[in-house]
């Protein structure tokens, strides 16, 4: 690990792992929302910050963790804290979360990551979510709304039932501007056609985002277009989700500049839209730091 | 209360659990959760003389009991980690064994040099990478290319800092690399590294690992490792054994202990759990304890002898069996 | 509805799911669980001259994602097998890949004579068995070992039948050895025989297996599997391949068919279900056809195309993708 | 396979595969009785039988079946038939066996292997139970009592609470002599101490017994001291339970006087005391059929 990564995952809270009892399961259109209590996670959480289950039980052959983005969590008080996420089946590791029941242990290491970077006092913000993706903007709207800002939110996925925070985001927002590829919900199309008109109309002074990488790619763009920043909280393959198996790295200019493979578990999943290599994700490219090391 | 300590060389350990290289990164992030000094050592991820990028993504897929891996080396070379890693290590009274790997010999030799003056507790010398100079071959599959670096490395290390070899299991008979790297000098073995293994992403239908071919680690490997640990114990029974291959838990590492190895090194499942380092050691002490050894050292290579001489050894002992 | 028609150098499959030696006995016991001659073909269990009594208890050991098994060759011998199991097979409709395993190479050269006159669709010649005359090194471990056998098997068995050489993980390189039994005039490959392993009984604190070490088999060894037929593809690419190795479902056959395998043979997953062969079969037809696949064909080895020709494929057969 | 062998587990029934409900779990001691819907494997179930079942859930790292014993069996009447087995949790599998609720759904294969052969009508006969083993023999004697045989059974077990059947031995054969090797329950000692004193008394012309090896062992000398027969239930590791694999195997001599390693799944598990070689079990003796074609 070189100096400057170290730095950041050090700004990052301190993960703990602990097994917390499921309070509450309930399904949202395709997905399952999970309440788990996990007092030492939600303690430290900050919005765009994620959890690492272990799934499949004693004798299990998956051996992985699976990730999922922090979503309501309310620190103890007269109860203990309890952290929530949402879980889209997928796969035999979220086909299997989502078969527990209430009551049923899971062990959570959380909370990972860096988290979005809140931006000065009342700035108008836009965020864009793209199917679960919405899941860590709700907690993002609500401290932005503390400090004063004016949020926009525009959640947009393949279908209707893909769609994930509608009501929380119009409760906490007021306005959602809704997208889907089949226009079965909200206006046909992408997050991406009406993000630019609602950057203007707000003035908005930086966007932030979770979704597919192609999504946050083509935020990316607009904001650059409109000269704002774009935050992304990114989604990466990851073995250990700690920092320690370089799994997880995406092509990242540094503030020197300079090109890295950067792990996305903890010196991510936020990134600056601007600094993520987008065209060069899952290649080598010849200027990154290091490339020129593998030579044979 | 069995008595922990161990030896691999000349290298003493408080205990036999340590990390496993480049799943416990230079053992920073795990000390988020445990204290780094509690374990026998922490194994650094293979280091080399520069900068590596590592290879492109996506550099893992999940199999069954098992995951392949191919990384690729990613690191911030030696001196990097040199001013950053190891110091940390040592400020965290942790023992530190550092693996280094290299496309041919020379650059293995240049990295013991440049850790000659770094206090340091071990060097783990990662042969398992591929020989620039003969086609790529991987010097662990080669007793001689083995044997070379190895001898090399022996001399340019500091006389005072154990030399452990660590195998590839991909060979035909790993007894004779065993030899190879004992009659070169070696103070100990690690071993086993990674599986070749390969995945089929069924929605690209091509191979899932940006570098094709992957490495297989986790509990899927612990049968191979076994084997190659009895085996490589029987080869070379005078060196001291650093076991690992698919441990999750103390019972596993109990077994590696039996098969031959003076101390193993937990990998993978650090990714399912991040505190299993120490959780192991707390139930390998149980069952040492539960089967009436005094200290680890009884236990190692317990498995070679016969039912007859284990019973001979509980009776002199005064043990419970 | 995918064509499922293969081949085996000139033995004509009506589909690419047959069992694995050693899993399946003779078909017997499979036939109360499914018609044996919906399968691709059944390959026996490998017989040999004389009966066998195989080795002592303990034969096996759960491991995860896998097994490890001494079973050492039990079987009645040649004259046995000629009398009572190739019939039954034959009266069943089913599709006979017989397996011969001998301890030197004359061994199989009489077994091949003994089958000349006998109707059967393939031999498998089983060359992972302990050479008697080189101090029990396996065959497949060694190249000109190898190369003997098959040569020598394919001269004395009936031209008209082909001779698939089953090869072993266990050695530095798989391709060398797939040359050299190519080159010896096999007519196919069959790939993967178990790994070598071993466990630790922790309650004897003695090998689990009767055997001491056993081979490693299931789910466990399927990136392993894959790599080699990926390998092997790559370096005879003219002969087909009959892959296995931890084939549990549809998907996994599909990802061995990709990976260069012709046909694949379903092994342990029969013990944890004894229809898995018809259900991975009527799985990996679902599969071809979702992906647009008019035949197996068009599959085999179609991992190795880049993602460009792959694409210009479906264009061409105006497929769904 | 030679021909006597597959002669012989020809005789037995066919074995099917089914998914199979839950309908009860109930505690007994330390073990716990399932009843799980499985009409197909009741239909042709025989006294003796096994039934081998899948463990560990999808994505589970075990891959092969464990068996038990088959017990009380309804064949389908008004209800669909079920089948019933008693498990101690001993490792992972059983462990997740037993954590199976009411309702969950079992993978069966069965019924598996050689059957008790029952004596001629009226023949008096002496059960012997060791731990669960006595689960087997609850079958077996109501069939002999339905055939009017004087029947007689002795249950052992380590401990008290290991002990299984007592309360059903009781209402089908009104007399149980009961030992535990700590007198927890019933006399001190072994099953095999009682058993000399209640063959003669009863005049008994056959034993059947299922239990530890060691105690099978001990039953048929006893039996074999008193010449009269014992069948015996025997406990292999299995890698199949189907006949195909031969990881099961017993040295068992033959009616033509050769031994040979036979598989106890489906050659047995029944076998007669006097034919199997105990004392070379674990062992490769010289004179086993096929022994000198090992070779080397
Ligand atoms: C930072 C982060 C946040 C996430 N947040 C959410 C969320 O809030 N809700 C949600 O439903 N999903 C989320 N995901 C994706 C989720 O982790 C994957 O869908 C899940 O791991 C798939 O596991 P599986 O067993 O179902 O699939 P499998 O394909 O069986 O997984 C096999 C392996 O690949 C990894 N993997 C597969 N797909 C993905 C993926 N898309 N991203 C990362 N790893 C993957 C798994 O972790 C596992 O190790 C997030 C992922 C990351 C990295
Ligand atoms: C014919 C037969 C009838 C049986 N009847 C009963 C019964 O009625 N009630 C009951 O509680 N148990 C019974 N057993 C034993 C039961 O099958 C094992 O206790 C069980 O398989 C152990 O599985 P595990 O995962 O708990 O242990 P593990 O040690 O994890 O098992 C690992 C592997 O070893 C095998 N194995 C371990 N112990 C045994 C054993 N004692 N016998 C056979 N295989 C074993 C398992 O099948 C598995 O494949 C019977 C066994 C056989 C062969
Ligand atoms: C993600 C990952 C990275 C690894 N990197 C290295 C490495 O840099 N050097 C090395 O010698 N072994 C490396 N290994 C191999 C492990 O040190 C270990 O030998 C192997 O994984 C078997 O142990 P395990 O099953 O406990 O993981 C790596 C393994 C994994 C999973
Ligand atoms: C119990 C058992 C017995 C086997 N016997 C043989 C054999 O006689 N001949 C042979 O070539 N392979 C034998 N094999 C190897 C299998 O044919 C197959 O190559 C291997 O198990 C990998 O496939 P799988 O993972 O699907 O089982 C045996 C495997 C098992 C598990
Ligand atoms: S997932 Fe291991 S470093 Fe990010
Ligand atoms: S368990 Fe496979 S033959 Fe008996």
């Amino acid at each position: 690990m070189s100096t400057e990564t170290t730095g950041k995952s050090a700004a990052a809270a301190r993960p703990v792992q602990e097994s917390g009892e499921i309070f509450d399961v309930t399904r949202l259109g395709s997905y399952t929302q999970f309440t788990v209590v996990a007092p030492g996670v939600a303690r430290s959480f900050r919005p765009g910050q994620f959890v690492a289950v272990a799934v499949g039980g004693p004798a299990t052959s998956m051996l992985l963790r699976r990730s999922f983005a922090l979503y309501g969590v309310k620190p103890g008080s007269q109860y203990a804290g309890t952290v929530q996420f949402v879980v889209a089946p997928q796969g035999p590791g979220t086909e299997w979360l989502v078969r527990q029941p209430i009551g049923a242990q899971l062990d959570l290491v959380g909370p990972v990551g860096v988290p979005f970077t809140l931006p000065p006092e009342g700035v108008p913000v836009v965020l864009v979510g793209g199917g679960y993706g919405t899941a860590p903007l709700i907690p993002l709207a609500q401290q932005l709304i503390e400090r004063g800002s004016e949020v926009d939110i525009i959640i947009g996925a393949a279908t209707a039932d893909r769609l994930f925070g509608e009501l929380q985001a119009k409760r906490l927002i007021g306005r959602v501007t809704v997208t889907t590829d089949d226009g079965s919900a909200g206006q046909r199309g992408w997050v991406t056609d009406p993000l630019p008109g609602v950057i203007s109309r707000l003035g908005a002074e930086i966007v932030y985002a979770c979704g597919p990488m192609a999504m946050l790619r083509a935020v990316g763009e607009v904001a650059q277009a409109h000269a704002i920043p774009a935050q992304v909280a990114v989604e990466e393959a990851m073995a250990c989700g700690i920092g320690v198996c370089m799994t997880c790295v995406l092509p990242v200019r540094g503030v020197d500049g300079v090109s890295r493979f950067v792990r996305s578990c903890v010196e991510g999943p936020v990134f600056e839209a601007g600094q993520v290599r987008w065209a060069d994700v899952g290649t080598l490219p010849a200027d990154l730091h290091g490339a020129d090391g593998m030579g044979r | 209360m069995a008595d922990l300590n161990t030896r691999l060389g000349s290298f003493a350990l408080p205990n036999p659990v340590l990390t496993a290289s480049g799943c416990a990164a230079a053992g920073r992030e795990l000390s988020q959760f445990f204290d780094v000094a509690d374990l026998g050592g922490i194994v650094t991820k293979s280091i080399m003389l520069r900068a590596r990028s590592g290879r492109p993504t996506p550099r893992m897929a999940e199999t069954p009991s098992g995951m392949l891996n191919s990384i690729g080396l990613q690191g911030p070379g030696i001196d990097s980690f040199l001013a950053n890693d190891l110091p940390w290590l040592r400020d965290h009274g942790a023992r530190a064994v550092v693996s280094i790997a290299g496309g041919h010999t020379d650059e293995f030799v240049a990295l013991a040099k440049r850790l000659y003056n770094h206090k340091l507790d071990a060097i783990e010398v990662n042969i398992s990478c591929p020989n620039v100079e003969s086609r790529g071959q991987v010097f662990a599959c080669d007793p001689i290319a083995a044997g070379r670096v190895i001898s090399a490395v022996r001399r340019a290390a500091h006389p005072n800092v154990p030399i452990l070899a660590k195998l590839s299991p991909d060979v035909t008979d790993i007894g004779v690399i065993a030899r190879a790297v004992a009659d070169a000098g070696a103070d100990g073995i690690s071993l086993i590294n990674t599986l070749l293994g390969l995945a089929i992403d069924l929605d690209t239908m091509r191979p899932a690992l940006g570098g094709v071919t992957g490495g297989l680690s986790g509990p899927a490997i612990r049968p191979v490792a076994l084997r190659c640990v009895w085996q490589v114990h029987q080869a070379v029974p005078h060196l001291p054994l650093l076991g690992m291959g698919g441990i999750l838990t103390g019972r596993d590492a109990l077994q590696f202990i039996l098969a031959g190895a003076s101390a193993v090194s937990v990998g993978t499942a650090v990714f399912h759990d991040p505190t299993a380092p120490i959780r192991i050691l707390a139930e390998l002490n149980h069952e040492l304890d539960q089967r009436g050894f005094s200290s680890v050292g009884e236990a190692v290579g317990f498995a070679h002898h016969s039912a007859e001489e284990q019973a001979a050894f509980f009776a002199r002992a005064g043990a419970p069996v």
